[in-house]
């Protein structure tokens, strides 16, 4: 009822407390706390490197320069890479909402035999190590002649019980109530999955994509041994490839650099998906 | 039309010189062996293209190995000397005697150390193109400061073990500066250089017992061991340093000498031309003192292999050889970088000796030495090796449970 | 068009049975309305019927076909819900939407039904809002919307208008009267309501833990309740009952004797009709007559005045409370000594075991 | 009522219909198929390829492999090294779990607010994880570098001895980990946010009205309502914290003296840099069993708890 | 015991203005029942005094402290939700005992008051189960319970009776009102319910569209609506009206033409009172007399039989209906035609305004 009655939220009532002053406060103590090292970041990626080799305390004061942001601009394959880090994290986000979505709904509200084994063989995988399958995986892989393809890159991770697990957990939590309705509306399972639980679901999903969009852009192992080719390579592997042997002594100001670019994609997504994860869209179910 | 394939490290550095063909302008190891490439693709006339594939350099060998199982192997890669031998033992590198002689690039101009690691049996498995190796790289306006320079303004360096404790102290007294700077934490590799180097200089060897049985305990060994302990105990190494911090430790004249390696000659060089810095007018560089019976340092190399199953056909192979020859006719060009030639005629070339420095330490070309070639997993060696000697400098670990748990690791390692 | 058949239902919770063993005959185009106290599982029957909860035992037949193991959407039942079960991630014009979607109604049809279901619910300015933007009575005629608007050919009602206002539900009560009328739907409508089960049902089946008390014509029920809990659930206020003697027998019917005053009132109840055993008289309100030469002596106790009549609880020579409505024309104040008669022709008796006998 | 029952569609109890529900909801098991599949095919036979591999001596490169049986395991029990790592691991998911579980619940709590302070606070403590690996560590060297770093430099300004936390064995591994929570606590922050979300706000309006105290709200209504994602989070992260490679092995290369070197990183070395394949085979399925087994006991813990 | 006074009260979601400045004053003690159409704001308004909608605009201040910007829990009042609002995890014992443990209240007593709720509420059974295990009736009795052991100085009720079956009500609504005899307690409460409203409110306040219409003792309000609207929305059947023309005077009192065969009717009404323009006759179906001499004819068209009662909508020669409440012993047959009159005393005018004038 009190959608716009955020205000009224208890917690938002109380908001001149002592006490919500003081957690707040001591959150805000925290944030710096967080933030220093990515300011920090942020300052190096645009100080010069030779003049890093000597000083990384130097934050606020000359010299400045873009030097390392037109270098990572001209390397020539840098869109390339951008772009299959874009299809891979892409695909493997959708992909993996999709399969996850099904599964957990199919998991958390039907009925099927053998269902609750199946469930615990699913979770069992969340303890496999990844470092277990890179290996049987990449000779896989080679086996059928599949690598520096872009579904070498994104298939892997799919068979992550993670978002499996996650999106069990979190269609438990929508009301029966609601879905009863929909049944009753001549809505097929499929269609009370798609058309309610999942939008129902909505902060879920969006850490769910947020959380996999991360680890595929980020991945680092399986690019590397799967995407040998350059012109496969995905951001991470691509700018990586462009250190010099010692650049993390001598070229600390490019690899800020790079860590900005390459995180700046997942910032603008997490802040795309922010206004999904508090945002009372579904908010509370009418009962 | 012929494409090859370069896999290499050594970065990538479109944005200074992806346009450049000369590679007189470039300067670097990056800017060099790009140019270098640019340079082939625009003046071969066998219209050969030579397609870098660069990988960051510490995956590099795992996604080498990944590419060889995925049978996706390039033409032509780079490989350190001292892993070249356990690829040719598993039959997986070309012999490269024919095909030198085709183009007519001359082994025997290989200087004795790039020889001794491109060589297995009598056949030749790679194109030699460096030798670097470890040096001590000094602040001499510190030694002066602490009264330790002849009359030249040269520094004095130590003749035996004691004389380098006895100096150091020295140093330290005058300057309150400990003589050493030294990547300890998180930094393995530079122990064991200074720790072979310690041996080879005693004429010791840490395989007497065959390829596969590293040997801890002999004299040599134990004296190296006991050197460093020394060292580190009586403060004379800056504690806690990684490999950043060691050099901005000694750029920023934090400490004497810098243990490091031969490709950040250029940089200090550049340094001390810059009025204002700790080093400025103050620099120079030597190769490890000979403390014990004879000049010897380690040494590594890189080296250009044409691994099986790279060059398709005939036509490529020819190619690729051709690129290699490139490479060889222009090794001096890569000395630039600080790196030794691999050839003797570059070394002793007017051109190599007008570098800076480049005479005092030329001689390792000779005085090098690495690991016999025999010795297999010899990264994994050094990383085990090194790590025990690091845990004696930073936690203080007995010299002899730094012998017991380093053989232990690498002769399981070996076993397995 | 379809009949529903219930035959030997049951449903248990784990031990608790909820239902016991229930038949029914829904017959099709009826008007059915089930009253029973809270908690005897009115709900259960009818997520029963539309599917959502598993028959622990016996059959559900819609139309022809056994539907115990069809899923809710097949069996062609709308359903609104106690609790509304509105989407809140939809409108209300979505929601209602929605089931008509699913069958692939074409969008100009969806729009004229919604069009018309909001007209008649006066829903017309909320369709573009979410749930959690209205009020309580509003959700609940979104709820009916939702079924309504499917045409079904059945529908299951729970509680539909129990938050709305008395002049709109009997606004709602007229419309959804002229639904059935049009659609010649199978209506199973559950309700507290007095008024509405009196209006709107064919038949009424009055439940009480779990089973079939009685079922039948709304004014039968009222006027002669099979049993004495049916008697006393229907009618507002509650039926009057009196535990009697009996006291002779005047043309076949019984005279009994009240508890007090030796009061004897004669009742047209047939006395060979009646088992042995204690008798419990029982007598509506409305059949207390306030009369000056009454036979009955009593002290008005309360008096509920509430605009379109009044209701004297009047004590008893015994301390019993009984129930009497005033006339119109009649003022009474707390604490004025009364005279009553009861009206023969609608006097109940129930022997022990709960079973009811009625004059005519 | 936000009751968790499974929607309970056809569970018949004749014995007719026991029969027929063999057949009728496998349609169900339509939506977990595609994940069936992809499980079975990417993670199930590559697992038992792995667990083939384990039990060989296997030189990939050069194509040849011996069955050597459960050698490589006997091996690894005697391997001081590998009981190290399995040592740090252990210790550093009993570092950094409760941490991320408490933390990243308190921050969602305060954070769990509309406007845009709450957004920036939250975009802030996820701000770190869009970093990768290499930057994490090379910032946090920065930090921890003796002489100039952020760290040192602090300590000078407050007149204390400088302290260089990766330097010691004791406390390298605990440095690690607080980089590791500094990294990546916006994870299960945002996963405690999601479950808040679905928490119905009349809850709170009624624990309101019930004059619960902001804890007594906390522990009786948050709490329980999503205490279904403090079990998923802290299963993740022990899963997570289980698998910890990166950071460990930038920042202090498993040193000092073995100290930091988790079973992942002996995984990668053992594999990758020493070529013993089986031998780090072996190791992988070990650490596959651990985790399985604090996933598991950690699962039927917090099962417990919810029943209670 | 504390009084509620409300000064200026509005407010608004977004553009919408919901409550409408709106001024009242709650007496200490007073059992106050708000009337009003679904969606008026009745449910805003009790949210607004509990402290879960902020207050847009004006007032709100509990016994002598202004309560704007106090918490919930500090307003010492308990509300019963018209969702429930029960927490799903916890039993229903939990679910009223966690109010009484926050406050600290002793465990014996808590126990004893759960006991004593759950009695008079019919819930001694279901302490054990949690919430998703009870039928609507059940849960909202919870939820009623919820509040009650509180023992609060006011109450908060929305719509808490609307689930229950008629009798279950009779009976909580008595307790109900012997709780406010025991506590003292100030009661706000909001029904539908007419019977509710008379039996138990001191005073009603009708809402309209976010404003008062009315406020007073309930007989007041059904004797004496003073709009329109409170005429038309109090009272079941809805009050009939009728457009007349000013037709003379008799003693002051006019004298009104039905639109009709030019029939005449006097009324109870001042003329003198009455300002210029077109009025409205109002007249409640009891009010209106089937009387063979009746100067009005019609045609009865519907009879709706309630059981204690019937209701004919009688057709007029203009065609309008109008509703008349049959007398008891009088049968009448859908199609007869009949003579009807109207009482001339309660007879009500309404001007164009909707402001209403009584004969008495
Ligand atoms: N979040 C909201 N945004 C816009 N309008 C709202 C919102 N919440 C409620 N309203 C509107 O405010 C009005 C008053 O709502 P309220 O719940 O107070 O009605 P009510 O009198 O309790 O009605 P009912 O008897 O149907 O429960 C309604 O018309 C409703 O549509
Ligand atoms: N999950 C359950 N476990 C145990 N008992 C249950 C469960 N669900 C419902 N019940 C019980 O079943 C009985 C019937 O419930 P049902 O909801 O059908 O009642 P109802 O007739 O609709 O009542 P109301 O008029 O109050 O809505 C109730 O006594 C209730 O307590
Ligand atoms: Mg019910
Ligand atoms: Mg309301």
């Amino acid at each position: 009822m009190s959608t716009l009655a955020f205000e009224s939220r208890p917690r938002g009532a109380l908001a001149g407390r002592l006490g919500d002053r003081l957690m707040l406060g001591a959150v805000v103590a925290l944030a710096l706390l967080w933030i220093t090292p990515l300011v920090w970041v942020l300052c190096l990626s645009f100080k010069p490197n030779a003049f890093l080799e000597q000083h990384t305390d130097v934050l606020f004061s000359p010299p400045f320069t873009l030097q390392n942001y037109t270098n990572i601009l001209q390397t020539s394959a840098v869109g390339g890479w951008l772009v299959n880090s874009l299809i891979v994290s892409i695909g493997q986000t959708l992909l993996t909402l999709m399969i996850a979505s099904l599964a957990g709904y199919g998991f958390a509200r039907t009925e099927f035999p053998g269902k609750r084994y199946v469930y615990v063989i699913c979770l069992c995988g969340l303890a496999v190590p990844e470092q277990a399958l890179v290996i049987p995986l990449h000779h896989i892989f080679a086996t059928l002649d599949w690598h520096n393809t872009y579904g070498a890159l994104i298939l892997p991770r799919l068979a992550s019980p993670f978002g499996v697990y996650l999106m069990t957990q979190y269609f438990k939590a929508v009301p029966v109530e609601i879905e009863e309705a929909a049944l009753l509306d001549n809505a097929s399972r499929f269609k009370v999955f798609w058309r309610v639980v999942l939008p129902l679901s909505l902060p879920a999903q969006a850490t769910l994509a947020i959380f996999t969009f991360l680890s595929a852009w980020n991945d680092y192992l399986w690019p590397l041994v799967s995407a040998s080719k350059p012109e496969m390579y995905t951001l991470t592997i691509g700018l990586a490839s462009t250190q010099g042997n010692f650049a993390q002594s001598e070229g600390i100001g490019y690899l800020m650099a790079q860590a900005i670019f390459a995180g700046l994609p997942i910032f603008v997504l997490y802040l795309f998906f922010q206004k999904y994860i508090v945002a009372a869209v579904a908010g509370t179910a009418v009962r | 039309r012929t494409e090859i394939t370069l896999s290499r490290f050594f970065g990538a550095c479109d944005a200074e010189y992806g346009k450049v063909n000369d590679v007189s302008k470039a300067s670097g190891e990056c800017g060099i062996i790009t140019t270098l490439v640019n340079q082939f693709n625009a003046t071969n006339k066998e219209d050969i293209v030579v397609k870098p594939q660069i990988i960051e350099w510490s995956p590099y060998y795992t996604q080498l190995d990944a590419r060889i199982l995925s049978r996706d192997v390039p033409t032509i890669s780079v490989m350190h000397e001292a892993v070249l031998g356990d690829y040719v033992k598993r039959n997986l590198v070309e012999p490269l005697d024919d095909g030198f002689k085709s183009v007519g690039i001359d082994k025997n101009d290989f200087t004795p150390h790039a020889h001794r690691g491109v060589t297995f049996g009598d056949k030749t498995y790679a194109l030699p193109f460096d030798t670097h190796s470890w040096l001590w790289h000094i602040n001499v306006n510190l030694f002066k400061k602490a009264g330790l320079v002849d009359a030249n303004g040269k520094p004095i360096l130590p003749k035996t073990p004691d004389e380098l404790l006895a100096q150091a102290k020295q140093f330290k007294d005058k300057t309150g500066l400990p003589y050493f700077a030294v990547p300890i934490a998180n930094e393995s590799a530079a122990q064991t250089r200074t720790f072979y180097t310690w041996v080879y200089q005693q004429n010791g060897t840490l395989f007497p017992n065959g390829p596969t049985k590293i040997d801890l305990h002999t004299p040599a060994a134990t004296n190296a061991l006991t050197l460093y302990d020394k060292l580190m105990k009586a403060g004379d190494i800056t504690p806690g340093l990684d490999y950043g911090a060691a050099n901005q430790a000694f750029e920023n004249g934090k400490a004497g000498v810098l243990m490091c390696g031969t490709w950040v000659i250029e940089d200090f060089t550049n340094l001390s031309n810059k009025p204002g810095s700790a080093l400025a007018n103050g620099y120079d560089v030597v190769p490890f003192p000979n403390l014990f019976q004879k000049k010897a340092v380690w040494a590594d190399g890189h080296s250009w292999v044409m691994l099986k199953g790279g060059a398709k056909d005939e036509k490529t192979r020819h190619a690729a050889l051709v690129f290699l020859k490139f490479l060889y006719d222009h090794d001096g060009d890569w000395a630039r970088t600080g790196h030794l030639p691999a050839r003797q005629s570059v070394i002793t070339s007017a051109a190599f000796s007008a570098l800076p420095h480049r005479d005092a330490i030329k001689e390792i070309s000779s005085t090098g030495y690495a690991l016999p070639n025999t010795v297999p997993r010899q990264f994994a060696i050094q990383q085990i090796v090194g790590e025990e000697i690091s845990n004696m400098l930073s936690t203080g670990k007995s010299v002899a449970d730094v012998q017991k748990e380093a053989e232990q690791r690498t002769n399981a390692l070996l076993a397995r | 068009m379809t009949g529903i058949r219930l035959s030997g239902v049951t449903k248990r919770y784990g031990d608790t049975e909820v239902i016991t063993g229930l038949d029914l005959d829904i017959h099709s185009g009826e008007f059915l309305v089930f009253l029973g106290p809270s908690g005897c599982g009115k709900s259960t029957l009818l997520r029963m019927i539309a599917g959502l909860e598993t028959v622990s035992d016996g059959q559900i037949s819609i139309g022809e076909r056994r539907v115990n193991e069809q899923p809710p959407g097949k069996r062609g039942v709308a359903m609104v819900f106690q609790h509304y079960a509105l989407y809140p991630h939809m409108t209300v014009y979505d929601n209602m939407a929605f089931g008509l979607r699913n069958t692939g109604v074409n969008a100009g049809e969806v729009d004229r039904r919604i069009n018309e279901a909001a007209r008649m619910l006066e829903l017309g300015t909320l369709l573009q809002r979410r749930p959690a933007q209205l009020s309580g009575g509003q959700r609940q005629r979104v709820a009916i919307g939702r079924a309504v608007v499917k045409e079904p050919e059945a529908f299951l009602f729970d509680e539909p208008l129990s938050n709305l206002d008395a002049a709109l539900r009997n606004r709602t009560r007229l419309e959804l009267a002229r639904i059935h009328q049009r659609l010649h739907a199978t209506m199973v409508f559950v309700t507290h309501d007095q008024v509405e089960a009196m209006t709107l049902a064919t038949r009424i089946v009055v439940m009480n833990r779990g089973r079939i008390e009685q079922i039948g014509a709304p004014l039968d029920i009222y006027r002669r309740p099979a049993t004495r809990f049916v008697a006393g659930f229907i009618g507002a206020p509650a039926m009057n009952f009196i535990d009697v003697e009996r006291a002779g027998e005047n043309g076949g019917r019984l005279t009994v004797a009240l508890p007090f005053d030796s009061v004897t009132v004669p009742t047209a109840v047939a006395t060979s009709s009646l088992p042995a055993g204690k008798l419990t008289l029982g007598v509506r309100a409305e059949h207390v007559v306030l009369d000056p030469q009454g036979p009955i002596t009593g002290r008005a106790e309360v008096i509920e005045r509430l605009g379109d009549r009044s209701l004297a609880h009047v004590s008893l020579p015994n301390g019993q409370l009984i129930v009497a409505e005033l006339p119109r024309e009649r003022e009474l104040e707390t604490g004025d000594e009364v005279r009553l008669s009861l009206d023969a022709a609608h006097l109940h008796l129930f022997d022990e075991t709960g079973a009811a006998y009625h004059g005519l | 009522m936000a009751s968790d029952r499974s929607l309970a569609m056809p569970l018949p109890t004749t014995r007719e219909d026991r029969r027929r529900k063999l057949r009728a909801p496998w349609s169900n098991a339509l939506f977990v198929l595609p994940f069936v599949i992809v499980y079975v095919l990417l993670l199930i036979v590559p697992l038992a390829f792995g667990w083939w591999l384990s039990l060989q001596r296997v030189d990939l490169l050069a194509g040849t492999s011996d069955f050597i049986g459960i050698r490589n395991y006997l091996d690894l029990a005697l391997d001081p090294i590998f009981r190290g790592a399995m040592r740090n691991t252990f210790y550093f998911v009993i570092l950094t779990v409760p941490v991320f579980v408490l933390l990243g619940l308190a921050l969602a709590l305060v954070l769990n607010r509309p406007g845009r302070f709450g957004a920036a606070l939250r975009a802030l403590f996820f701000g770190s994880s869009v970093l990768s690996v290499t930057i994490v560590t090379l910032v946090w060297k920065l930090v921890m570098m003796p002489g100039n770093g952020l760290l040192a430099d602090v300590s000078h300004a407050l007149h204390w001895p400088e302290f260089l936390p990766l330097m010691h064995e004791a406390t390298a591994l605990p440095a690690v980990a607080v980089v590791t929570v500094w990294w990546i606590v916006g994870l299960p922050m945002m996963l405690f946010l999601a479950a808040l979300q679905q928490i119905p706000q009349e809850l709170y309006e009624a624990a309101a009205l019930d004059n619960a105290t902001r804890w007594r709200t906390f522990t009786k209504i948050t709490l329980p309502s999503i205490w279904r994602t403090v079990a998923l989070v802290a299963v993740i992260e022990a899963v997570l914290q289980f698998q910890v490679f990166g950071q460990a092995q930038l920042l202090t290369d498993g040193g000092p003296n073995n100290s930091t070197r988790p079973l992942v990183q002996f995984i990668y070395e053992t594999g990758f840099r020493q070529w013993s394949f089986g031998y780090s085979a072996a190791a992988a399925q070990v650490l596959f069993a651990l985790m399985l087994i604090g996933v598991v006991a950690q699962a039927w813990l917090l099962r417990k708890k919810e029943k209670a």
